[in-house]
Order: structure tokens, then C-alpha cells, then sequence
């Protein structure tokens, strides 16, 4: 339950899609978060990266992290470049009760900010500068300094 | 041999290298003066699992990739 | 922003409102949460009894709330019966970055089932029995005992 | 005269009584035995804002609401 798209998220049908797939798995709870490229410093969109062998594999670890707590994570994240006021990034878990969505979707959210092999460009002029400033060195880097 | 990746921003080539374990790599790495920033900030993978010790026995076939900072969403 | 409606909630067209009505307002983080009525006890379905002048008033002061730290809430939720796997409650957080969005959500969602005005009622055969166990007193309860 | 409404499952009409204060009203409802239990866990609002305390003066045309357990979601 992880998808990629080339380009932005179309944030309406993926939500819906998701709600309608689990319609009667008899989750009360169906949190989701949406990013949404912001303007600032003067950038005209963001480009992606993603490196889907590891990122397959961190998804899937919290995959089986969720099914212990009886929920299920979703995810949809752009490759190539999204432009304002689009979307690329999708999150979503559902769950029987809320306590463990709303926990989930916070945990899921942060370890996917520092550890999902996805790498973030700015969009200026004709440039795509790596965004270094913002970005997080995965846990454990420094191995071969 | 090893192939060694360099993924996201880094714009270097791919390498295969006749290597047998992480050190060996980093000695080789260390030489590069364009790779010395990377080093400091990059995570590694041994056939797409991240690692988190140099020890890491490598063999003919495996896949090493050094993977910088990251930001999704 | 707060939004009731007779009987269950169309929680894709929602979504897609609320996600338009700010697509160009610059929020880099829109979390949403969805109720949905589970299978559970043997019910038919829940049923819900507002009571709107003080609903809207708890609702504008978490507004207020959001407000303070750039973010917005809105609401939706149901009035009368809201049969199993139909959803009776949304609630989201528009923010321009991720943490806020995600502790006002938590917060909020935890502040509605502890005090909104709303009272839960499982529908049973031809019944509408008040969920009295389920429920919580008001901060404050027992005054004139 | 000051309207008291029963709110939500509080199977109860509204009530028009001659009161000035809170302590008044609590005094009325204790003797309504079908009250005991909703008097132990039921908020109150006077014109629609939680009070916390009985202390509150109630003047001609004020509304009272009795708030039971919510559970809303």
C-alpha cells in the first residue's frame, strides 16, 4: 500500500480511493496527512528523488509495525518535480479505535522525515538545487568518513 | 567485483570495485576530495539494508549505496 | 468551518472541499481525521443529538486556538442516525508546517469527545439507547448534585 | 422566569421557575427523584456558557441547560 506517482498527488482521488478500499474493514478511525509544497524563498516548486529498494523496505517494516496494533499504514509520494500549491506527499492510517491512529500517523510522519530515501530539490529558474539545509543525514551516516 | 551507488544528489558515477568489506571502501572513497563531504553526512546500504558497522564482510555481486540527507514529503 | 449535516457524512466529497477551499492558502500540512461507525455489541448503527449554540462556541474557541499558532480547524459531523461503516465525523487541521498540524489534531479530537455537546445513542432493533458507558461528564459535571 | 432545558437523553420538558440562583435550582431539582442520577453527572450552561459554580445570579429571560455525558465522534 504504497504508491508512487510521476508529478503531483491528486490529493481528492487518492483520499477517496483509500476510504472506499477500506469501507468495511471496520476501522473506526482513518487519519491522513497531506503535504503541500509551500511558497517560500522565492521557489517555484520541488523536485523528488526516491530510491524504492529501501524505501520498499522501511515502508514495509512499518507495515508489520501497524499490523501489531491492529492498523494499516497508506502512502503516496511523488517522483519528479511538484509545483506550488500542489501536493506530494500522502500519509494515512486507519485503525480500529483513535488513540492508535493519532499516535501512528505522528510516529509514521516523523521517521519518514528522517529516514525514507527520498532526496528534495528546489525548483529555481531552470536549477534543481539539492535542498541540503532541510534535509536529515539518515541514523547512522558518517560510516565511511 | 562490488557495485557502489551513489544516490540522490551525489553526481558520481557508479563504481565496481574488487573490495571485501566496507573498510576497503572507505579507504578508497577517502582519495576522492569531491566524495569528502558525502562521507561525513551519508548513510550506507549492503544490498539495500542500511548498515551501521565497517566489519560488514562483502562479496563478489553485492551492492553498496551511499545515500545522503533526506527529505520527503 | 464547522459543518453538520443530517444523517451520514460523504467523507470523499468533504475532503475534496476542504482540500480545495485551501489550495491556495500556502498550508504545507492539512491532517484529517474521519469517524467511522463500527460493528461492534450487535448495533445497527449510532444515532447523534447536538445541541449547536454551545457546540458552536467550544468550536470557535479551538478556532481561536489554531489561529494563535497560524493554523485553522474545520468539522464535520452528524445529526440522527449514521448506520455500521458510514462515518459520522471529520475533523482537520490546515497548518503551514507538520508538528503543528499534527499536536492541534490530537489535541482537538481528544477536546471534542471530552466536551462537544453531542450525545451518542446505539441504534438496537426498533431502540435508540443512550451510550451512557461510552460517555464522558463534562469538566465541571455535577454542580447542582 | 428563567428557562431550564434538559439536554440530549434527559427525557425531561423545559421548565419555567422563579429563580435567581443556581443553589435555587438544585434545591427544585433534588426532590425530582428522576433528576438523582442526571444532578450527579450532568454540566451546566447558563445562556449557553459552561458554569462552574452555583454562586451565579440568574435574572428574568436567562436559560439554563442541563448537560449529560457526551460522546460525540
Amino acid at each position: 500500500m504504497l504508491y508512487l506517482y510521476d508529478g503531483p498527488l491528486n490529493v481528492a482521488t487518492i483520499l477517496k480511493e483509500w476510504y472506499e478500499q477500506e469501507a468495511s474493514s471496520n476501522y473506526g478511525a482513518y487519519i491522513s496527512f497531506v503535504g503541500t509544497v509551500r511558497s517560500e524563498d522565492n521557489i517555484e516548486g520541488l523536485s523528488f528523488d526516491i530510491y524504492e529498494p529501501i524505501l520498499n523496505s522501511w515502508f514495509d517494516a512499518w507495515q508489520k509495525k501497524a499490523a501489531a496494533k491492529g492498523a494499516i499504514i497508506k502512502m503516496a509520494h511523488s517522483r519528479g518535480d511538484v509545483m506550488l500549491h500542489e501536493s506530494s506527499y500522502i500519509a494515512a492510517v486507519f485503525s480500529p479505535k483513535r488513540r492508535v491512529a493519532l499516535e501512528l500517523i505522528d510516529e509514521f510522519v516523523e521517521d519518514f522525515k528522517a529516514s525514507a530515501p527520498i532526496w528534495k530539490y528546489d525548483l529555481r529558474g531552470e536549477k534543481r538545487v539539492y535542498a541540503l539545509e532541510r534535509s536529515t543525514a539518515i541514523k547512522g551516516s558518517g560510516l565511511l568518513k | 567485483m562490488v557495485r557502489v551507488e551513489f544516490l540522490g544528489p551525489i553526481q558520481k558515477e557508479p563504481l565496481m570495485l574488487e573490495i571485501t568489506n566496507l573498510k576497503e571502501l572507505a579507504s578508497i572513497l577517502q582519495e576522492d576530495e569531491s566524495m569528502k563531504e558525502w562521507l561525513e553526512n551519508c548513510a550506507v546500504a549492503v544490498n539495500d539494508m542500511l548498515v551501521c558497522s565497517r566489519e560488514i564482510e562483502l562479496k563478489d555481486g553485492d551492492r553498496v549505496a551511499l545515500l545522503p540527507p533526506v527529505c520527503g514529503g
